[in-house]
């Protein structure tokens, strides 16, 4: 099991290697340097060449390489031309937000759609697995940019009951870090629970016709057991999947919520370092993301093991 | 499945007929298939249709009459530069089905392929998997601007770069649903009966993942269509006058709480069109899957 | 035993299944009636797709959550009617009063948990066990039925165990409970003589002791002749003919059981030489004929056989026949003649 | 005797035992041990033994489907244990197996015809008229009708199933196949179909088959030899009269008297006591110690050597005189 | 600090009780100022941030007359080519320390150097020091708007320590210490820039007035919060979540004018303007330019960009239209002509051949866009292949600095305290080099009087025009939107909240 961990962490060496040099040349490629961002939109262009000139980007594609990747060696991941500090701290700092988002808008998503997809898969064909249905589609389909916006309005506008907008670090106590980030999390987890919520009862709907169903049910157990237990648990690898992506995809796809609702997070600084093209950022932050997807993989790849020993890693 | 009929007794042609007659009435025992199908020819005509039959021109501006409510000569209403929007609607069809149906189809059968030999040899797994590790870190707005440097605007930077967004995922939903039906034992039975590899993969692990994927796509499709626009405010899509759903529902924002019907309409095409879409998926898999029948499935 | 038999454990009346197949509703199982005595072991054999299993699950009414599927007759357990009790309150006689070891242990064990989980499962709902307790009856249940280190076994997922095995869990996990009634359907299929004669055992044990009624299913004839007080042979949803065990194998009346006990490779036949079979095959549940359903394979079959329905003649107590062979005296004449 | 169709030599195939702790070394069990056999062109090989006795493992080897850890399996003097998946695949066509439970290994997805003829097409044959008419063929040899052929799988009974599973390895005229347990599942009268169809195809075809079974009946029947397996390797051999005139194994023998016969009453069967153990690679002894009536001192520590007791007849115990 | 002090009283007399004023002002600005950096960088937020941290010498009141805030006065030498300046004593910076002529000297040097205004006008002067309170300014070129220019608030002259200066890099600053109102006391990138007001704050005489005269720190603490949603702003500023909510999109005026919770500043703003390339193909021909010209319907495009005729202005001046100096309307006949006809006839004359033209543009400035989108529509009207490329931000500057790469794009430039500071007069900027301009900016600096340069400047805009180099679109105002209960804002060229309270 370990040698297993280890070595899906080792094979991960290459695959970092790799995305960083396509990120780089990426980054190399796209017009504009931190210049433009630095200077602003009346700057003129001799300014802007040579302040880039300065920050060595008019320099070849390799020697820029090669000087991140040496000092990557170093362990030194680069400074941002903005925040005015080093790559690594910035993304700590940055993905505290992102995490507790995440997470929070993970377990939203959960609470609403596994029920949900359960409950469309067992009742099958009636009006209520249509609802759930029609809903879910209705969540994946609506942009999530203007659900945030009915959110903010409703809730935050309206009711006074949220903050529109804005971040309170853990720091400042627990109610208040939830209190900002629920708007946020809510927008989130309905579009992720969209999905999960079609994953659920498609993988329910597999399982609930299997013949050890009816083993169950003969042993006298209550419905809701007999699908708790046998069903859901025969379908986790499928919705295991799904949330591990969702997870993933919470992780990246924070973007519009966190830009919108001004949350410091990962998705912010992946924005704003692309439009300021602060290289180092970019890079340091994709090699994060990557490697948090590898670990979000790996996890899902190992409870597939706790549901579903066939798929338990090792084996054969 | 048709069969010559001189190989075949009167009977078995009788049964034939038969199986005809119950495809026929599988196909109309699932009014979701009916109303998927339907709903979305129906979008794609009006999409098709419209356009040709009428003649205004839909990035024809009139500046003085922006922002009507619907009715008054402007089925829709018009948006912020006085355009009509219902016939924006109906361009903008045309570019979110394809750029969602591309999106859709892309990365489903590029995922399902990974997906697919990634769950059934193991070493391609280990490389497969990780690759995808890798490209679904890499944002697609970068993607994309990195796309229209090297290939200039147009709507094929938007594909590849959703396409590359979307395809790990799906390659991973692929990938566990395969793992899960490769340890059937009719697939050790077809190994047995001398199946090649390819065959055991596409014949019978394949329909298999049919299910999870249907709805990945219909979810991917409405993602690609909404994603288009936040592409296409990079320029990495439909260039700028053209209308697309995604675009005319992203530059909505500023306006709709003067001017809803600016997101109402665009938004509910895009919902229809899901919609439709989505009972299609669904109906299409009921009517595949052998042990539905009439709605219900046997045991 | 005399005594018990005035009672009846489970009683059967008429029971008609039907499923629907291209809008009609085609009867799996079609007016069946039998009677289960309290201790009494009853067998029941007969060709593939007669309805064996069907009938079986529609007494714990199984098909009912997941197919459409519709119930006519009588199906009294200790006088209630099964058929008309709620769903929900089927629970407390599923695996507690009425259990069954499915035919294909394979599909019918969750592969995801342990044998142990879903062994001990049933005896922690039903007999209110601590989970230490149920563990430790279920380590005996599985060593009841031969089941090598128990202990281990009950760590197990299903797919690390041999077919064997599997089946082996099902019948732990069926009567881990006691249950007044048994359903087995094909339990020793996958069994070896060995374990099958264990289980057997085991089976006749708790029907002694305990007074468990079996409703036996199986093809094995020598097994049916091991355990069963009585038999029942059923033909495309029918029962065609039922006798006492002894009774039904040195004289068994309806052509259809006469064939099958023919086609038996005992330890007798001559080997090398074709086993004599019934001929032809079992017609769908769509054409099923008008008269008598073996017509079609008989080869006494005449007009009337294929027109009317056989009545059940009682042609010795309790040993019952439907045939139109043994309707009638003059019937009866023409068969011995030819 | 270089014409061995199947000559099987020191195969073993050993499973994780336990399969708690992530963390733990793992213990093996050896589900098949040491076993020897030889089936010839025609032949009948009847292999019998106590459930998870490594009858199914040894089948799926022959066939390729388990990797045997070591031991050779050779087929027409090729080794085929050793195999790559490619190399192996044209040998497919003439090594079958039945399985024992029909219904799994069918694609449920697509009907009986189309699952037959997918089988004939990738043997070869590309005309569509052809296909269907041999799958009628064989439908028919099995005792399936025409209207079986749009049938899904799930929509047969047990027997029927079966019997497809049986058309699915005869259709493309193997010269072995491997049947475990085929008519297990079956009712008398199909289960006698079968078999008939079985010794009819065997003399036809010169089909050899390894058959696995549990009725000692069939297995009698069918069989031209038999092999009694016992926790993992063959106890005794020899052909089907010798065996069931004189059976010298104390396994062996329990068998017999366990075997139900509706037309034999009585003979009070003796359960075998003990506990069975589990055979890890470092066992020794008898296997068959712990429940052996006539176990002495010297079968706990040493294994019997399978050994020819008479011309033709092997057997491993020690309490056998030659 | 009893300056500290006194401003703190007296904001409290101006709100009537101190209790009932926030201590906090919560101003929702759109996006992360690149740098806390005013001297090097062109940018409203950094400016407007700026303006309350850190002084120059001189400043513009009110009435845009340059007047000293860290200086005490000055005299210029007889041939205009030396300005002594005497500086206030006992200004202290936030870091503690005081004032002296080395830190404006190191700070002004710089100034001159790394401001693009500056540099273009004034480039080569230096300033040097005389003694610990005086300096010498040694300027290039005699003219008479020197003060002007260093009192301009955009790339405004900021004083630093002269550590600072020193420890400067290319990306700018990195401490940020003046001697303004407030000091830096927090800035979380991307989140939020927080003021608190400078305890031993030493304020110029003088009424407030503009950016110059008394400055109070009337909210003790002022948070900029970085909201780049400008729906997020305004629901932000609707809920009470921010007091001020800044570049509101004027889509949602009539909106937010209705909200009975809050009061909207309309400002002037500046210029949106359409650049067109002069060098390249049929760009490169002054007809085909003006047949552009001919064809713009600025009504309509002002309208698209702006969403209510009350909060822009249509006028062919370069400069802001109230300025008494250089507001003027010379060479209107090209502006706004509304003659897709006369366009076309130009076109026919100009040879045109349907030739590609691009508009590039980018999304995340949504008035600049839509603007473009309006005037492709036109020019299709007038029978030009008009395209629009759409990019980000960056590319599209990298797109718009190469006269290859574009053939016309709009941008908005906020008004200037002198033209001669116009972008479009620089080379660099949509490539216009032609030497009528370089004779246009000599005239209007050697000029003797303000009548003259006045003159001089409406001859240049007139040969912007006829040049089809440029034109203006409109007038733009920025609207902000402030809650009701805050009191004391005021507005020159950036939002001033010194003086600023709110009620709770
Ligand atoms: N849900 C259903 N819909 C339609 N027909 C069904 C359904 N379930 C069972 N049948 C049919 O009912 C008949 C009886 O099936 P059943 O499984 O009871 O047979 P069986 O006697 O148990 O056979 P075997 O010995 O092979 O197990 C079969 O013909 C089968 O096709
Ligand atoms: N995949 C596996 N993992 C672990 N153990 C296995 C696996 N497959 C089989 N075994 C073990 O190997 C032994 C032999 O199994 P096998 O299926 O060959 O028995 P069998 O003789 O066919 O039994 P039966 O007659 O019950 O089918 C059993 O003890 C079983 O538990
Ligand atoms: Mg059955
Ligand atoms: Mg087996």
């Amino acid at each position: 099991m370990l040698k297993y961990i280890l070595k899906r962490i080792l094979s991960l060496i290459p695959v970092l290697f790799v995305v960083s040099c396509v990120i780089f040349l990426v980054v190399y490629m796209i017009p504009g340097g931190p210049a433009t961002a630095l200077l602003g939109m009346e700057a003129t262009p001799d300014q802007i060449d040579a302040l880039n000139a300065e920050l060595g980007f008019d320099r070849p594609f390799l020697v820029q390489y090669v000087d991140w990747f040496t000092n990557v060696l170093r362990g030194d991941w680069g400074e941002s031309y903005f925040l005015h500090q080093t790559v690594t701290s910035a993304i700590a700092e940055y993905f505290v937000p992102t995490l507790s988002l995440a997470v929070f808008a993970q377990i939203i998503a959960l609470i609403l759609s596994i029920p949900l997809g359960i409950l469309a898969a067992y009742k099958r064909g009636t009006a209520l697995d249509l609802t759930c249905v029609t809903a879910s589609l209705l969540g994946s389909a609506l942009p999530g940019f203007l659900l945030s916006m009915f959110l903010m309005l409703f809730f935050g506008v309206y009711l006074h009951w949220f903050p529109v907008a804005g971040y309170a670090a853990l720091s400042e106590g627990l109610g208040e870090h939830l209190r900002y980030l629920f708007l946020p999390a809510l927008s989130l987890g309905i579009v992720q629970a969209a999905y999960l919520t079609r994953m659920t009862r498609s993988s329910l709907l597999e399982t609930l016709y299997k013949n050890y169903i009816q083993t169950a049910r003969a042993k006298g157990l209550k419905e809701k057991k007999v699908v708790m237990k046998y069903a859901l648990k025969n379908g986790a690898p499928v919705i295991l999947t799904a949330v591990g992506q969702s997870f993933g995809s919470l992780i990246t796809g924070t973007i519009v919520t966190e830009t919108l609702f001004n949350i410091p997070g990962l998705g912010m600084l992946t924005l704003t370092s692309i439009n300021r093209r602060d290289v180092f950022v970019i890079q340091g932050v994709v090699i994060f993301v990557t490697l948090l997807y590898v670990i979000v993989n790996l996890i899902v790849d190992i409870l597939y093991g706790f549901t579903d020993p066939r798929l338990r890693p090792g084996r054969k | 499945m048709l069969i010559r009929r001189k190989s075949i007794s009167a009977a078995s042609e009788a049964i034939f007929r038969e199986q005809r007659t119950l495809k026929k009435e599988k196909l109309l025992a699932n009014p979701a298939l009916i109303i998927g199908f339907v709903g979305f020819v129906l979008i794609v005509l009006l999409a098709v249709f419209v356009p040709i039959f009428n003649s205004t021109d839909p990035n024809a501006m009139e500046v003085t009459k922006r922002l009507q409510p619907p009715g008054d000569g402007y089925l829709f209403g018009t948006d912020e530069f006085g355009r009509d929007l219902f016939v924006r609607v109906m361009y903008g069809a045309r570019v979110s089905l394809w750029v969602g149906g591309c999106v859709a189809i892309f990365s489903c059968v590029l995922g399902t392929i990974i997906g697919i030999y990634a769950s059934y040899f193991k070493v391609l797994d280990q490389i497969l998997m990780r690759i995808c590790d890798g490209l679904i870190a890499i944002p697609g707005i970068l993607l994309a601007i990195a796309l229209i440097a090297a290939l200039g605007t147009s709507s094929w930077n938007v594909i590849l770069a959703l396409t590359i967004v979307y395809t790990p995922s799906v390659a991973r939903t692929v990938r566990v649903s395969a793992l899960v039906i490769k340890e059937q034992a009719y697939v050790e039975a077809a190994k047995v009966q001398g199946f090649s590899n390819f065959r055991i993969l596409w014949r019978m692990i394949l329909p298999g993942v049919i299910s999870p994927l249907t709805v990945q796509a219909s979810f991917i499709f409405a993602q690609a269509i909404i994603s288009e626009a936040s592409l296409s405010f990079l320029g990495a899509g439909i260039p700028a006058p053209a209308a697309s759903w995604g675009n005319m529902l992203e530059s909505s924002k500023m306006v709709f709480s003067r001017a809803p019907w600016t997101m109402i309409c665009p938004g509910a095409a895009v919902i229809l069109c899901v919609l439709s879409l989505n009972l299609l998926g669904d109906g299409l898999r009921d009517y595949l899957d052998p042990k539905v029948k009439g709605g219900k499935k046997k045991a | 035993m005399e005594e018990k038999k005035n009672e009846t454990l489970l009683e059967i009346k008429e029971l008609k299944v039907s499923f629907p197949v291209h809008k009609k509703w085609l009867p799996a199982v079609d007016g069946v009636s039998l009677e289960i005595h309290p201790g009494e072991i009853t067998g029941i054999v007969g060709e593939s797709g007669s309805g064996k299993s069907v009938m079986s699950q529609s007494i714990l009414r199984l098909r009912d959550h997941d197919t459409a599927v519709r119930y006519e007759g009588e199906i009294l357990f200790e006088g209630e009617n099964l058929l008309q009790k709620p769903l929900f309150r089927m629970r407390d006689i599923r695996g507690n009063q009425i259990s069954v070891i499915f035919q294909d242990p394979l599909n019918s064990l969750s592969p995801v948990h342990t044998v142990g989980n879903q062994i001990s499962e049933v005896l922690i709902l039903h007999k209110q066990l601590s989970k230490e307790e149920a563990g430790k009856r279920s380590i005996q249940m599985l060593k009841m039925t031969g089941i090598p280190d128990p202990e281990a076994c009950m760590k197990k997922y299903p797919f690390e165990l041999s077919g064997g095995m599997q089946q082996r869990v099902m019948i732990a996990m069926a009567l881990a409970c006691e249950p007044k009634l048994l359903i087995a359907d094909e339990p020793t299929t996958a069994l070896d003589v060995t374990i099958q004669e264990q289980i057997l055992h085991l089976i006749r044990d708790l029907n002694e002791r305990l007074g468990m009624s079996v409703l036996f299913i199986t093809h094995d004839m020598g097994v049916v002749s091991r355990i069963c007080h009585s038999v029942k042979v059923m033909y495309l949803g029918q029962v065609v003919e039922e006798a006492q065990t002894q009774e039904l194998f040195e004289n068994p009346c309806h052509p259809y059981t006469q064939g099958l006990l023919a086609c038996i490779p005992h330890l007798r036949v001559e080997r090398g030489k074709e086993l004599p079979v019934i001929q032809g095959s079992v017609p769908s549940l769509s054409n099923i004929p008008e008269g008598c359903h073996f017509c079609t394979r008989c080869r006494l079959a005449d007009d009337t056989c294929r027109n009317c329905p056989p009545p059940l003649v009682e042609i010795s107590p309790g040993h019952k026949v439907k045939c139109w062979k043994y309707a009638d005296g003059a019937k009866e004449r023409e068969v011995t003649a030819s | 005797m270089s014409e061995h169709l199947l000559e099987i030599k020191n195969l073993k195939k050993t499973f994780p035992l336990r399969n708690g702790g992530w963390f733990g070394k793992k213990e093996r069990m050896c589900a098949v041990d040491n076993l020897s056999l030889t089936i010839e062109k025609g032949e009948t090989y009847g292999l019998v033994g106590e459930s998870g006795c490594g009858k199914s493992t040894t089948g799926r080897m022959i066939v390729g489907l388990t990797k045997a850890d070591s031991g050779s399996i050779l087929y027409e003097g090729k080794d085929i244990s050793k195999m790559s998946e490619r190399e192996f695949r044209p040998l497919r066509k003439e090594l079958q197996m039945v399985f024992q439970n029909s219904l799994s290994a069918l694609n449920p997805r697509l009907r009986i015809g189309e699952i037959l003829e997918e089988i004939l097409q990738i043997h070869g044959e590309q005309d569509k008229a052809k296909r269907r008419k041999r799958v009628l063929e064989v439908l028919e040899k099995v005792g399936l009708s025409e209207e079986h052929y749009f049938r899904f799988p799930h929509e047969l009974s047990g027997g029927q199933v079966q019997r497809l599973g049986i058309a699915g390895a005869l259709i493309i005229h193997p010269k072995l196949i491997v049947c475990d347990e085929p008519v297990s599942a079956l009712d008398v009268s199909i289960q006698a179909q079968i078999l008939n169809m079985l010794m009819n195809l065997k003399k036809e075809l010169r089909l050899s088959l390894l058959f696995i079974s549990h009725d000692i009946g069939v297995i009698r029947f069918i069989s031209d030899r038999i092999g009694v397996m016992y926790l993992g390797t063959l106890v005794e051999e020899t052909d089907t009269e010798t065996l069931f005139a004189n059976p010298l194994h104390p396994y062996t023998k329990t068998l017999f008297a366990a075997i139900p016969d509706p037309y034999i009453q009585g003979g009070e069967f003796q359960a075998l006591t003990g506990e069975q153990p589990v055979r890890t690679e470092d066992f020794q002894g008898c296997a068959f110690y712990s429940r052996c009536p006539y176990a002495k001192e010297i079968c706990k520590k040493q294994a019997p050597e399978f050994r020819e007791v008479e011309p033709g007849h092997k057997a491993a115990c020690h309490c056998i005189e030659k | 600090g009893c300056g500290g002090g006194n401003s703190d009283s007296g904001s409290g007399g101006s709100g009537d009780s101190a209790s009932k004023n926030k201590e906090e002002l919560h101003v929702a600005i759109s996006a992360n100022p690149p740098s806390l950096d005013p001297q090097s960088i062109n940018s409203n937020i950094v400016g407007g941030i700026g303006v309350h941290v850190y002084e120059p010498l001189f400043a513009m009141n009110a009435d845009y007359e340059p007047t000293p805030v860290l200086a005490e006065s000055y005299e210029v030498s007889d041939d205009g080519m030396v300005y002594t300046i005497k500086l206030r004593q006992g200004v202290k910076f936030h870091n503690g320390e005081e004032m002296t002529a080395d830190d404006v000297v190191a700070s002004m040097n710089r100034w001159i150097e790394v401001s693009a205004k500056a540099n273009t006008l004034i480039g080569g002067s230096v300033f040097e020091k005389v003694d610990d309170y005086t300096v010498n300014l040694k300027v290039n070129q005699a003219s008479s708007d020197i003060i002007m220019i260093l009192a301009s608030p955009i790339q405004a002259a900021a004083i630093y320590p002269a550590e600072v200066v020193e420890s400067a890099t290319a990306e700018g600053i990195s401490e940020y210490i003046g001697t303004g109102p407030y000091k830096v006391s927090e800035w979380k990138q991307d989140q939020y820039v927080k003021l608190e007001a400078y305890e031993d704050y030493q304020p110029s005489e003088g009424e407030a007035s503009g950016l110059a005269g008394e400055k109070q720190a009337a909210t003790p603490t002022i948070y900029y919060d970085v909201v780049t949603d400008a729906s997020t702003r305004i629901a932000g500023v609707q809920s009470g979540e921010y007091d001020i909510s800044e570049e509101i999109p004027i889509d949602n005026y009539e909106d937010l004018s209705s909200d009975n919770g809050l009061t909207l500043k309309v400002d002037r703003g500046g210029t949106l303007n359409l650049f067109l390339d002069t060098t390249e193909g049929v760009m490169a021909n002054q007809t085909f330019r003006q047949a552009v010209l001919a064809a713009l319907n600025c009504d309509d495009i002002m309208l698209a960009a702006y969403g209510n005729p009350d909060l822009y202005e249509l006028n062919a001046s370069w400069s802001d239209p109230t300025d008494t100096q250089w507001g003027t309307d010379e060479g209107s006949e090209y502006y706004n002509q509304q003659d897709t006809e006369k366009a076309k006839e130009l076109l026919a004359e100009a040879g045109y051949n349907n030739e590609k033209v691009v508009l590039v543009t980018t999304q995340d400035y949504p008035e600049m866009y839509n603007a473009t989108l309006v005037v492709q529509e036109e020019l299709k009207q007038a029978g030009i292949n008009a395209e629009v490329e759409t990019y980000d931000f960056s590319t599209f500057m990298e797109h718009r600095s190469d006269p290859q790469q574009f053939d016309m794009f709009i941008t908005s430039n906020s008004y200037n305290m002198l033209p001669i500071q116009l972008s479009v007069l620089d080379s660099g900027w949509a490539g216009l080099n032609a030497p009528e301009v370089t004779e246009g900016i000599t005239a209007i600096r050697a000029a003797s009087s303000d009548e003259e340069a006045a003159e001089a400047w409406a001859d240049l805009q007139t040969f912007l025009y006829e040049y089809g180099a440029a034109t203006v679109l409109g007038h733009y105002t920025g609207v902000i939107a402030m809650d009701k209960g805050v009191t004391g804002y005021d507005y020159l060229r950036f939002p001033i909240y010194w003086n600023v309270t709110a009620s709770e």
